[in-house]
């Protein structure tokens, strides 16, 4: 009887324009049913070529460009971008500037896990803790409305320093917010990270095993979430990290198996908490000194050429540069986190619910800006 | 005594035309009865409007305030009149159907679905006599007609001709199927607890010592766990968080209700909110002793009735218990949403085979087993 | 492992793969023979001193007369890198695909191939990746000249 | 048989905490359904602005000196500079911002030699024009202008409520 009914397996649209592809992804499902074969991204929706917008303007100019790769972590590209171009310049940066960027990119990296928290609370269908996310994010947006004056394109970190130094008020609403998010984060534990339904929805889903995380140059949390304990801020150690403690959270496999979309969701829960500390640190020992070294207004830099990478929220951030002994680089290629993690979807969403597209695509937390560039 | 809300529009009527100098009797029976009955469906669709808007407005105040925001506050006190400003807006709205959709069966499907949401109220009771129609079959006709709404769900995917509206349509459809099982259960273990199948008598059944004679603790441990399966499966049937599949915003953008707009849109939206307060009303009936109050207005605690409150005022505090009793578990649906997460479409059908349905029979056998004993 | 070491291993047991060792930039690389690619990406993988398991990076760059493909390879087990640099011809941008080796490859390579237009040989799918399927040209080549106008939408600056 | 044990453990196991979680979760929004909002209503309370907000540029003519700095180190050229005669002679005819272009990196405020432009702490920046969003810093009273276009708008401050050279002595560094 089952056998005599005739299905079909359709092809459905999934995007640019649906709720939960971040953005302007396009999927395209081949579905069975509920069941999803194959899953296929398309991506390119929100390109803008900032590689060669790199080559048109100078390494200054590129900076506030940088904002806009990764939109939700502008900071973290900051820094990556102005370390790139020291590194070819060997330009000498005041600690406290480096300490300020880092404060910077941490604070940064909670808001952007925040966000992640929110959205993957969304697309498993709860509403309220995006809501609560959100809230705390505003808070450190109100932080750095302080720190450099901007929401959302940070454009705090320049070449040589940062934009403005950290005041002492703002330094008391840091911690202030830093106390009150350890609060939240025991809260938000309750309300989803625990929730049978949620843990239900997510354990066991989208499993991406360490080698396959590995081949497919995942890198981030979600390669954190398979159990690969690779972070570069312990890997390859930059800025002041080598003086900061802090610990790389990698999945175990608590509510299923290891590198299920539970795990990589935990892993951002755990960083949030890891990112606190660090900034804790910062706070305290944070050097006095100049924040910004002396930088030719027009930079010029002899022929070289250096790849660069850093620990943004979603991954490792790389800018690759090449430059001619112009103030405008010959070739800037950007390697985003997002673009390599994404690439995974089209091997991991096989074979499941069209609900799990759903979710291991919230865990890989892609952000399109980023992906498209 | 008047009994259903049908006797006493027709006494009213006749008093009213009595006044005047008319004979009311000298109308043939059928007219009366239709009269009547047009009449009370008419307040009961005012009422579902009512409700529907109330809870329109309760959602979205309930939702901002438990995600730390205002929620509607414009518009009238607490912003009560929200929901009126939005119902014109949407009046205004242009109807669109898509070019290659069924435009017959579109048209049909809210229809339907606002009949399948609506027929249940006819026999909700909301006192002793506040009742249009006293069915001895009530249960049933609530449960048969909640059946239809399935039909229109299916239609509104399938005529929609886009793929989500389809995917929907199906998901609501398998929900709705698996989940009128253990409804069912847990009608049965009322229904052997009391013997009827009539509402108005299941609910008079409650009668008595405070809330102890109600059916939830009359019958512990059974007709708890039914009631908590017949509230769950109910939540599903009305297709609320965390069982709101059929319109899952972010899996398949809207569901089924993907290509409406404007009046149509608003019929969907208003039986959701019709069939939510059918199963919160039903829950208070079978299980919460309907317009028994906490402080009962027929006091009774030896066998005897030693005072019982006037006809109009009876049927007042009868009705102010029910509407409460009902708003509450309608609230508590809206917590529920703004909580929890959805579940998966495996998840929904193994909640309901494997928790639910076992549940629901070891419920019936349990009650019947009391029921052998009592 | 320093990038010395690893180009002395390669040199070893590939000898004709690798053409130069250029340490005269920040970040030192190895130039290898195009048509080697996919020997010289499957050996430093599999070398059990080596294992670079995960690409980081393709990257082409177009040098007026010539092409430059980059790959940026890393191990997280020894926590060492290196960068390989391929040069092939301007006119004939062609080179050996390493999707089969790093699965990390597939859209790199899908993106260098749509915005450079160098053909990745024996890649599954090389279609364009960022850009629409019917866009003329590859924007960073050099000598690429912005089209005015793209399925009737002005390109014009406002 | 023991798996079926085990798997009859882990079901009522499962139910335990999916009763106890849905609870747990439950107090959360039932707590925050009592306390305050955090929001605030946009248009009758206005978000606080910090200093040093990178909002509209305030222009002072007077102080300009036609350096051409701010129009040059733009990354998205939408400052437009037109400047008659030479020598002392020189005389500003345009100076427009287009803010349809602008990123408010304040790379411009940070490079003016002489202070005269900066940005402020408006942030209210909608309009309902493209061209509306090229603001004429060279006419008669830019105040004017943007009242025109954003009603209720504030004033600006007529003089540099800080000058950015001097309360940043490390800047100093970056001119040559």
């Amino acid at each position: 009887m089952v056998q005599s009914l005739k299905t079909d397996e359709i092809l459905v649209n999934m995007g640019p324009q649906h709720p939960s592809t971040h953005g302007v992804l396009r999927c395209l499902l081949k579905t069975d049913g509920e069941w999803v074969r194959e899953v296929w991204p398309y991506i390119g929706y929100l390109h803008r070529c900032k590689e060669k917008i790199a080559e048109k303007v100078s390494y200054i100019q590129f900076m506030p460009y940088t904002d806009r790769l990764d939109y939700l972590a502008s900071a973290n590209n900051n820094l990556g971008w102005a370390m790139a171009v020291e590194r070819l310049t060997s330009i000498e940066v005041p600690e406290r500037a480096v300490w300020l960027r880092v404060l910077a990119a941490e604070l940064n990296r909670i808001a952007s896990h925040l966000l992640s928290y929110g959205t993957f609370g969304m697309e498993a269908g709860a509403f309220t803790p995006f809501f609560y996310g959100f809230r705390e994010r505003e808070t450190i947006v109100s932080i750095f409305d302080q720190l450099c004056g901007a929401r959302l394109t940070y454009h705090y970190a320049r070449i040589g320093g940062v934009m403005r130094d950290l005041s002492p008020e703002t330094a008391k609403a840091i911690r202030r917010f830093l106390d009150e998010m350890d609060r939240r984060w025991v809260e938000y534990n309750t309300l989803l990270s625990d929730n049978e339904i949620f843990v239900r929805r997510t354990a066991n889903v989208g499993v991406i095993p360490a080698d396959l995380a590995i081949a497919y140059g995942l890198t981030g949390p979600v390669l954190r979430g398979s159990g690969v304990a690779h972070d570069i801020r312990k890997a390859a150690p930059y800025a002041c990290y080598p003086k900061l403690d802090f610990k790389v959270c990698v999945g175990e496999g608590l509510k299923g198996t290891v590198g299920d979309c539970w795990d990589r969701y935990w892993v951002r829960m755990l960083e949030i908490r890891e990112s606190v500390k660090i900034c804790r640190q910062i706070l305290d020992g944070l050097p006095e000194g100049p924040y910004q070294a002396k930088v030719p207004r027009i930079l010029k830099v002899l022929a070289n050429e250096a790849y660069v990478r850093t620990e943004a929220p979603r991954g490792e951030l790389g800018f690759y540069i090449i430059s001619d002994g112009t103030d405008k680089p010959w070739r800037c290629r950007i390697r985003a986190p997002s673009f390599c993690n994404l690439s995974i979807l089209n091997r991991i969403a096989r074979n499941c619910l069209v609900a799990d597209v759903i979710m291991i695509l919230g865990s890989i937390d892609v952000v399109m800006g980023e992906v498209d560039r | 005594m008047p009994g259903t809300l049908t006797d006493i529009i027709n006494y009213v009527i006749q008093t009213a035309l009595g006044v005047v100098g008319l004979d009311y009797a000298r109308v043939p029976e059928m007219l009366r009865i239709g009269a009547a009955m047009l009449i009370a469906c008419g307040a009961m669709l005012g009422y579902v409007a009512v409700v529907a808007l109330f809870f329109g407005w309760a959602e979205r105040r309930v939702a901002g305030r438990i995600q730390a925001r205002q929620g509607p506050n414009i518009v009238g006190p607490f912003g009560l009149l929200q929901l009126i400003a939005d119902a014109i807006k949407i009046l205004v709205k242009e109807d669109i159907i898509p070019q290659t959709a069924h435009r017959f069966l579109f048209r049909l499907a809210p229809i339907l679905v606002f009949m399948g949401a609506f027929a249940p109220f006819v026999v909700l009771p909301f006192s002793e006599t506040l009742v249009v129609s006293n069915l001895s079959l009530g249960v049933y006709y609530a449960l048969s007609f909640a059946a239809l709404e399935v039909v229109g769900v299916i239609m509104a995917g399938w005529a929609s001709n886009n793929k989500w509206s389809l995917y929907g349509g199906m998901r609501l459809a398998a929900q709705m199927m698996s989940y009128e099982i253990p409804m069912g259960l847990a009608v049965l273990t009322v229904a052997v607890l009391s013997g009827h199948l009539n509402l108005r008598t299941i609910v008079l059944d409650q009668q008595g010592y405070w809330i102890f004679s109600w059916n939830v603790f009359r019958g512990f441990p059974w007709a708890f766990l039914a009631m908590f399966v017949f509230y769950l499966a109910g939540l599903a049937g009305s297709k609320r968080t965390p069982f709101d599949l059929p319109e899952a915003e972010s899996e398949i953008v809207a569901g089924y209700h993907t290509e409406y707009s404007g009046m149509r849109f608003v019929i969907f939206y208003l039986s959701e909110y019709a069939t939510m307060y059918v199963v919160s009303a039903l829950t208070a009936v079978l299980f919460l002793g309907g317009w028994h109050g906490p402080i009962p207005h027929v006091l009774a605690w030896d066998g005897q009735v030693h005072w019982e409150a006037g006809p109009v005022l009876s049927a007042l505090i009868g009705m102010v218990n029910m509407i409460g009793k009902s708003f509450f578990l309608m609230f508590v649906m809206l917590w529920f949403r703004w909580t929890y997460p959805r579940v998966r479409v495996d998840q929904i059908v193994y909640l309901c085979m494997k928790v639910l349905v076992p549940l629901g029979i070891i419920c019936l056998m349990g009650a019947s087993a009391w029921a052998l004993v009592w | 492992m320093e990038a010395k070491d690893i180009c002395e291993i390669l040199m070893r047991h590939l000898p004709d793969a690798v053409r130069e060792f250029c340490i005269d930039t920040a970040d030192p690389y190895l130039v290898i023979e195009p048509t080697c690619i996919s020997d010289v990406a499957a050996f430093l993988k599999n070398h059990p001193d080596l294992q670079f398991d995960m690409l980081q990076l393709i990257t082409g760059v177009d040098r007026c007369q010539s092409f430059e493909v980059v790959y940026h390879l890393t191990s997280l087990r020894f926590g060492h890198s290196v960068t390989l640099k391929a040069m092939i011809l301007h006119d004939r941008p062609r080179i050996a695909s390493i999707a089969d080796i790093y699965p990390a490859a597939d859209w790199h390579e899908r993106e260098t191939y749509d915005l450079l237009g160098i053909v990745f040989a024996g890649h599954p799918d090389l279609r364009r990746i960022l850009l629409p399927d019917d866009w003329e040209g590859h924007p960073l080549r050099k000598d690429y000249v912005a089209p005015e106008s793209y399925h009737g939408i002005s390109n014009a600056p406002q | 048989m023991s798996n079926q044990v085990s798997a009859f453990i882990g079901y009522w196991k499962t139910a335990w905490r999916a009763v106890v979680s849905s609870t747990l979760g439950l107090g959360v929004t039932l707590k925050h359904l009592f306390s305050r909002p955090v929001t605030v209503e946009y248009p009758k309370a206005l978000p606080e602005v910090p200093e040093g907000w990178r909002g509209w540029h305030a222009y002072e003519s007077d102080r300009c000196t036609m350096c051409r700095l701010c129009e040059q180190v733009c990354p998205v050229q939408c400052i437009r500079l037109e400047v008659e005669g030479k020598g002392r002679e020189r005389k500003l005819v345009r100076y427009e911002i287009n803010y349809g272009l602008c990123l408010f990196c304040n790379l411009c405020a940070e490079v003016c030699p002489t202070a005269c432009l900066w940005m402020t702490a408006d942030w209210d920046l909608a309009c309902y024009r493209r061209t509306d969003c090229t603001i004429r810093f060279h006419e008669t009273d830019p105040n004017e202008q943007r009242q025109r276009l954003w009603p209720g708008m504030k004033e600006l401050p007529a003089r540099a409520p800080k000058k950015p050279r001097e309360a940043a002595p490390a800047e100093k560094a970056q001119t040559p």
